[in-house]
């Protein structure tokens, strides 16, 4: 057993995992479960791409799965926000720190 | 220096205006910088095109780098002819621009106006002058997005769903053009456009070749508005302010025409073209119903700006029927055709927008009498018109003439009844303007002409009408230069 | 927030924190990417300053000695929960009974709370759902774990000079 | 393979197992709220196991170091977006699924 | 080790445009979407094209959800069943993909060092960029320097459309006026 | 023809003709954009396809390394996905401007509405 | 959303290293993947990340429209100004050899400049888009 052959191994457990997490994705039925379903599609592409890395021993991919932890983030939060305000300016709820 | 650089100046200058217009306050000052830079690229490519008919070609590597490993600028007599037409119609349609837009639009938004109007025109010279066919695609892009907002910036709501399916055709066009550059690049290995030339001959026997000119040609189309995919074309100028749809009228389609011809003829060549693939027996039957078709269309409009446009897609038939004939007759008309086509429709819009800067309407039947009232602008605008229908002394007349003669030459005795039965539907749908206009009595008789600063610019490009089609040195020249250079026959 | 000397601090350790950051990413020691790499810092710091988002709260360098207690424990928490989580999953017949508890938390700032409700969001089976003054509402995968959580133990780990200052 | 290199196979597939574990609770449980918590098991453990496992693998420091930044900011990132989720969830009018009273709600 | 995962991609893919091109929720619509790039940026990674995946991940999940988002917070999510029939839009796509595929039957193989675009132009860069250029990131030579001017181009797409935006969406009187006169 | 050594480009046209046929099949305008943006990211998976070398690594210039990918095509769609974004960014924008003049952005319904002013 | 206790305090942590991870893929981009526009992607979504937790109304002096404006029409400029000055060191467009006596040091100065002025266009206009539509509000419904 080689290492290529572990990796390879273990990159299509993740990829089973992603497949797991894009059926919830499809079969909802909420629209949380569907966020849910998306950002845990997005850690493990995160985990995927960072496999990819230690495949080409390249560190510098690393960077990608940097970015892509935390752009993630950002996009599940607007759509939180949408969610929550229906808009994502929302000009108020400055006061009132605790919700 | 700036004789080194010349090629270069006409893209590189509106870009860098554009940048320029945003930072400036609202008011008439982006609009001056617009027209001044306007002025600058019209006397720069007038210099170029003066070198390109002493036969010269000019190269010039953009970043110094020599192609096919740089970008490729590259001026020979075709795209000198373009550029001089578009340096033109922007030096034209600049200056009257400044009134009709403050009128329709208001001043509030003029620097990013301004700012777009830069980038289209900055888009056409580029898609012109390139001669790498990825950096098309790019300008392409440019150009497009600024006349999708151009367009959108028109003040009726449908301005802004005329916007959008512009959008998605011109999109999908670039889409499947890029197909194609990816399937030509897979077999070649380069993108430069002469490049590509040389080595296409070795691979013109495979399938993804002829897919290649098939999505490349078909993408075309849809940005050329030609025949079953126009649908887009009539809304999208019907809506636009009047001095953006004399701008796009007068080179938007010209430069996809110009495209076509260039990978037609100059990058696949005739013979591919022609012999390998079936392309006169697409392209000839689109023009003749395209042309047929639109041309009793815009009979039945209401409304003047709508019925242009209808109109400007049957004289693409005219162009497509030219590049269809596969001769170099037929091919120095269709870039005649292309340059004059120009010429009458930007004189047209302009002056419907000079109309519709004082009546407020294109609606037909709200400009009776308006002949009596606004003579000098209906004069212009009849002057266009007689244009259009191809009366002799005018450019019209002229590319007509040049598209008979290639029909004769092969022999196409039903094509020369297409194009004059063309010109008889343009004198009906023409002459019920001036039925109107001059014939029917309107609620009042008091004068109210458009202002000098949109008569000037109009009467302008009128007149250029009327001297292209008496002295045809400078077109005649370089478009049977360039057919020559581009090698018409397969 | 806390002016003078303290936000002071807080700016310092923000600057440094950046600066190993960025020469963890880099790992280049040459003049131009130093010069670079002070350069970005110093972006960031600024606009940093500009939000208004340099506080106790997002830098917590008052917290010291009990952090490290607080983490290990922490994992061996997280550790202990994944294995619960995994045996509900793996149940042949679903056997969870999910509840939502509310508890009194003793943490009376808000770095205190976020801190808690991260906990407790972080070890799988229980997520923090809200948090309203200093009462968490939790849901628990099961019973046993919602009630766990209530239990404090969580919230008694937490260092107490996370308080400093208020 | 070397020592690290067994340890880093390890700690991968254990990751790798228990991601997988975590996409089934995620298909398997009955509602939002405790597919939360099965996203949890994949957040948290799985990730560290796995980027420990590559980091080991990689046996370069600047990648370790990368890969610790990649799990810390899950850490800091995933339990924040699992709170603001279900917050908003309860914001919406979810109510959480309950054994007996109402199996199906 | 590629071209299984390859595999597994390309059937994400294809799950996923299918939802896409069926699916009713505008809002699924937009997730799917930062999917689909995400995992193309997957595919571009494994195809070597690491630039391309940074890219496509910064822009498929960031900017491209983002927007999506906040345009459909002003829009609306649900999307109407639809009247039309399919049978026209499917013609044209049975025929287009038809042709393409028929094209690219005689493409040079997949991944032959040997094909054409190997052998002209881009040595120039492998070779010479070390030198002429002096940096090591080849992507970055060619983009900044040997095809500067395309990038030049793409700087000022996106200023278009910054400017396009801007006109578009900038300032709300003239929105409220156009309501009233074109209802 | 190998139909193995094709199957990515094979692949990458089903993909490219899902988002095509979303553009031209559904009236909803958003759904139109995004289904004009698979498809532009299936052609750009085209272009990466091509500058594929297997065995090949990452263009970035390594000692010891000597075949790499080719990197054109990497720089070619570097652009092309910015003119993708830019595409999107003011297509939703037009969409906006449409829901708020129209009300709806279902292409049928627009049509109806603007059939009725003349 | 600024009433989100845990999101408020966990963006105010992660926006100084997101800006920082976004000029660290900037300056890389020529030894690794990475370049002015990713970065630019990246800073302007540490402001979106600003504004969706602690409101528009608190970015927008932050980051003034006006301003982005001036940056993003000064990223064009930079980058055609450094084509310019190729030409008027004796080059063509964008010709950056000339720009220094070693050509290669002069590549590089070019790069440097151009690449600053995508980061500056990217990240002004990506940031003016996301305000342009979250700064809108909802039509009423029709």
């Amino acid at each position: 057993m080689s290492i290529a052959s572990v990796l390879l191994l273990v990159g299509l457990a993740v990829l089973a995992t992603m497949a797991m997490a894009l059926a919830r994705g499809l079969l909802g039925p909420t629209v949380y479960d569907r966020i849910l379903a998306v950002n845990m599609f997005g850690t493990k592409t995160v985990l995927l791409i960072a496999l990819l890395a230690a495949r080409s021993g390249r560190s510098d991919y690393l960077d990608i799965a940097l970015l892509y932890a935390l752009i993630n983030f950002i996009g599940v939060i607007a759509v939180l926000k949408y969610f929550e305000y229906g808009s994502l300016g929302h000009p108020h709820a400055e006061e009132g720190d605790e919700g | 220096m700036i004789a080194h650089n010349l090629v270069a100046l006409p893209v590189v200058l509106p870009l860098l205006a554009a940048a320029v217009a945003v930072l400036l306050p609202p008011g008439r000052k982006p609009w001056l910088l617009a027209t001044g830079i306007a002025w600058l690229v019209f006397a720069a490519s007038l210099a170029l095109a003066l070198r390109a008919l002493g036969g010269e070609v000019l190269s010039y590597p953009m970043g110094g780098w020599e192609p096919p490993w740089g970008i490729e600028y590259r001026l020979d007599a075709a795209n000198a002819l373009l550029m001089v037409l578009i340096g033109a119609v922007a030096a034209a349609v600049f200056p009257f621009a400044g009134p009709s837009v403050k009128r329709e639009l208001g001043e509030e938004k003029s620097p990013l106006f301004y700012a777009a109007l830069l980038l289209f025109l900055a888009g056409q010279l580029g898609i012109a002058v390139t001669g790498d066919a990825f950096n098309v695609f790019v300008f392409l892009e440019i150009s497009s997005l600024a006349s999708y907002t151009l367009v959108a910036s028109g003040k009726d709501r449908k301005a802004l769903t005329a916007a959008f399916s512009y959008l998605i055709i011109g999109t999908v066009g670039a889409t499947f053009y890029l197909i194609g550059i990816g399937l030509l690049y897979a077999l070649t290995g380069t993108l430069n456009m002469a490049d590509l030339a040389a080595r296409i001959p070795e691979v013109a026997e495979t399938r993804a070749a002829h897919t290649a000119f098939a999505f490349i040609v078909v993408g075309l189309c849809m940005k050329i508005a030609l025949f079953p995919l126009h649908l887009w074309l009539p809304n999208a100028y019907t809506y636009a302010p009047s001095a953006v749809t004399a701008l796009l009228a007068a080179s938007s389609t010209k430069v996809a025409v110009y495209l076509l011809i260039r990978f037609v003829y100059g990058i696949f060549g005739a013979d591919f073209s022609y012999r390998e693939m079936p392309l006169a027996w697409l392209l000839i039957p689109l023009a003749v119903v395209g042309l047929l078709s639109t041309s009793l269309v815009a009979i039945g409009q209401n409304k003047v700006k709508r019925m242009l446009a209808y109109s400007s897609v049957a004289q693409i038939g005219y162009m497509v029927l030219g590049i269809g004939m596969a001769s170099s007759l037929g091919l120095a008309a269709a870039l005649l055709h292309v340059f004059n086509h120009a010429l009458m429709k930007g004189a047209l819009f302009m002056a419907l927008g000079a109309l519709v800067y004082r009546v407020g309407t294109s609606r037909l039947h709200q400009w009776r009498g308006i002949g009596r009232r606004m003579p000098w602008t209906m004069a212009a605008f009849v002057a266009a018109g007689l244009s259009l229908i191809g009366v002799p002394l005018t450019v019209g007349f002229v590319s007509k003439w040049y598209l008979v003669l290639a029909a004769i030459e092969l022999g196409f005795w039903p094509i020369v009844a297409v194009i004059v039965i063309g010109s008889l539907l343009a004198v009906i749908y023409i002459g019920r303007v001036i039925e109107v206009a001059w014939f029917e009595k309107g609620e009042s008789d008091e004068r109210c002409e458009a202002p000098l600063s949109l008569l000037i610019p109009t009467w302008v490009l009128v007149i250029a009408n009327f001297w292209f089609g008496i002295d045809t040195r400078l077109t005649v020249g370089l478009a049977e230069l360039a057919a020559q250079s581009l090698g018409g026959t397969p | 927030m806390v002016p003078g000397s303290f936000a002071m601090k807080h700016k310092v350790s923000l600057g440094l924190v950046l600066a190993a950051l960025w020469l963890g990413l880099s790992g280049k020691l040459d003049p131009l990417f130093l010069l670079l790499g002070a350069v970005s810092v110093g972006f960031a710091l600024w606009t940093a300053l500009r939000m208004d988002i340099v506080d106790r709260e997002s830098h917590p360098i008052h917290i010291s000695g009990g952090l490290i207690r607080f983490w290990i424990l922490l994992i061996r928490d997280i550790v202990i929960a994944n294995t619960q989580v995994v045996r509900e999953i793996l149940r042949p017949r679903l056997a969870i009974t999910p509840t939502v508890v509310e508890f009194e938390s003793q943490q009376s700032s808000d770095l205190g709370k976020v801190i808690l409700g991260n906990s407790i969001t972080l070890t799988p089976g229980t997520v923090t759902l809200d948090i309203q003054g200093s009462r968490f509402r939790v849901h628990g995968l099961t019973r046993e774990i919602a009630e766990e959580a209530a239990s404090g133990v969580m919230d008694r780990r937490i260092p107490r000079d996370v308080e400093e200052g208020r | 393979m070397s020592g690290i290199e067994w340890l880093g196979v390890i700690l991968l597939v254990l990751g790798a197992l228990l991601g997988l574990v975590g996409g089934i609770g995620v298909l398997r449980f009955p509602d939002f709220f405790t597919r939360l918590h099965a996203a949890g098991v994949t957040d948290t453990l799985a990730t560290g196991l796995f980027l420990s496992g590559l980091a080991c693998l990689f046996g370069d420091w600047q990648a370790t170091l990368k890969l610790a930044l990649i799990f810390f900011f899950v850490l800091f990132t995933s339990p924040t977006a699992s709170h603001a989720l279900a917050k908003a969830a309860l914001h919406g009018g979810l109510k959480p699924w309950k054994r007996r009273e109402d199996p199906h709600g | 080790m590629d071209s299984l995962i390859d595999v597994v991609l390309f059937a994400f893919l294809i799950v996923v445009a299918l939802a896409v091109a069926r699916g009713r929720d505008l809002f699924a619509g937009a997730m799917l979407f930062g999917m689909f790039s995400l995992l193309s940026a997957g595919l571009f990674l494994i195809m070597d094209a690491a630039d391309v995946a940074f890219t496509e991940a910064a822009v498929g999940a960031g900017v491209s959800t983002v927007l999506l988002v906040a345009a459909l917070s002003l829009i609306g999510t649900e999307e109407r069943a639809r009247r039309r029939s399919n049978f026209l839009p499917l013609a044209i796509v049975v025929v287009t993909g038809a042709s393409l595929i028929w094209g690219t039957f005689d493409l040079p193989p997949f991944g032959d060092p040997a094909n054409p675009p190997n052998h002209h132009v881009v040595p120039r860069y492998l070779e010479k960029s070390g030198e002429e250029i002096g940096i090591p990131n080849v992507v970055a030579s060619v983009l900044a320097s040997y095809r500067g001017f395309d990038t030049f181009g793409e700087v000022v797409v996106i200023f278009a459309a910054g400017v396009g935006v801007m006109l578009l969406l900038g300032g709300r009187k003239r929105h409220r006026q156009r309501k009233e006169r074109g209802l | 023809m190998n139909l193995l050594g094709h199957y990515n480009y094979i692949v990458v046209v089903v993909l490219m003709m899902l988002g095509f046929y979303t553009v031209i099949a559904r009236d909803n305008l958003v759904k139109k954009l995004i289904g004009l943006g698979i498809f532009q990211v299936s052609v750009f998976m085209l272009y990466i396809s091509i500058g594929y070398v297997s065995g090949g690594s990452v263009p970035i210039l390594t000692e010891g390394v000597t075949l790499y990918s080719n990197p054109l095509p990497h720089v070619l769609i570097l652009t092309a996905i910015v003119v993708g974004v830019a595409t999107l960014a003011l297509g939703l924008a037009l969409v906006v401007r449409i829901r708020e003049a129209f009300g709806t952005v279902e292409e049928d319904e627009i049509r109806l509405k603007e059939d009725a002013e003349g | 959303m600024s009433h989100h206790l845990i999101l408020r305090v966990v963006a105010k942590f992660l926006i100084p290293l997101i800006l920082v991870y976004g000029l660290y893929v900037h300056f890389h981009g020529e030894v690794s993947p990475g370049g002015g526009f990713q970065a630019g992607v990246l800073v302007a979504s540490a402001f979106i990340l600003h504004a969706l937790i602690f409101g528009l109304n608190k970015t927008r002096p932050i980051a003034r429209p006006g301003v982005l404006k001036a940056i993003a029409a000064g990223g064009v400029l930079l980058y055609g100004g450094t084509g310019v000055a190729g030409m008027l060191f004796g080059g063509e467009f964008l010709h950056y050899g000339v720009l220094a006596a070693d050509p290669v040091k002069g590549q590089h100065l070019g790069i440097i400049l151009i690449e600053l002025g995508v980061l500056f266009t990217v990240a002004s206009v990506m940031l003016l888009i996301f305000y342009a539509f979250a700064g809108r509000q909802k039509p009423e419904a029709q």
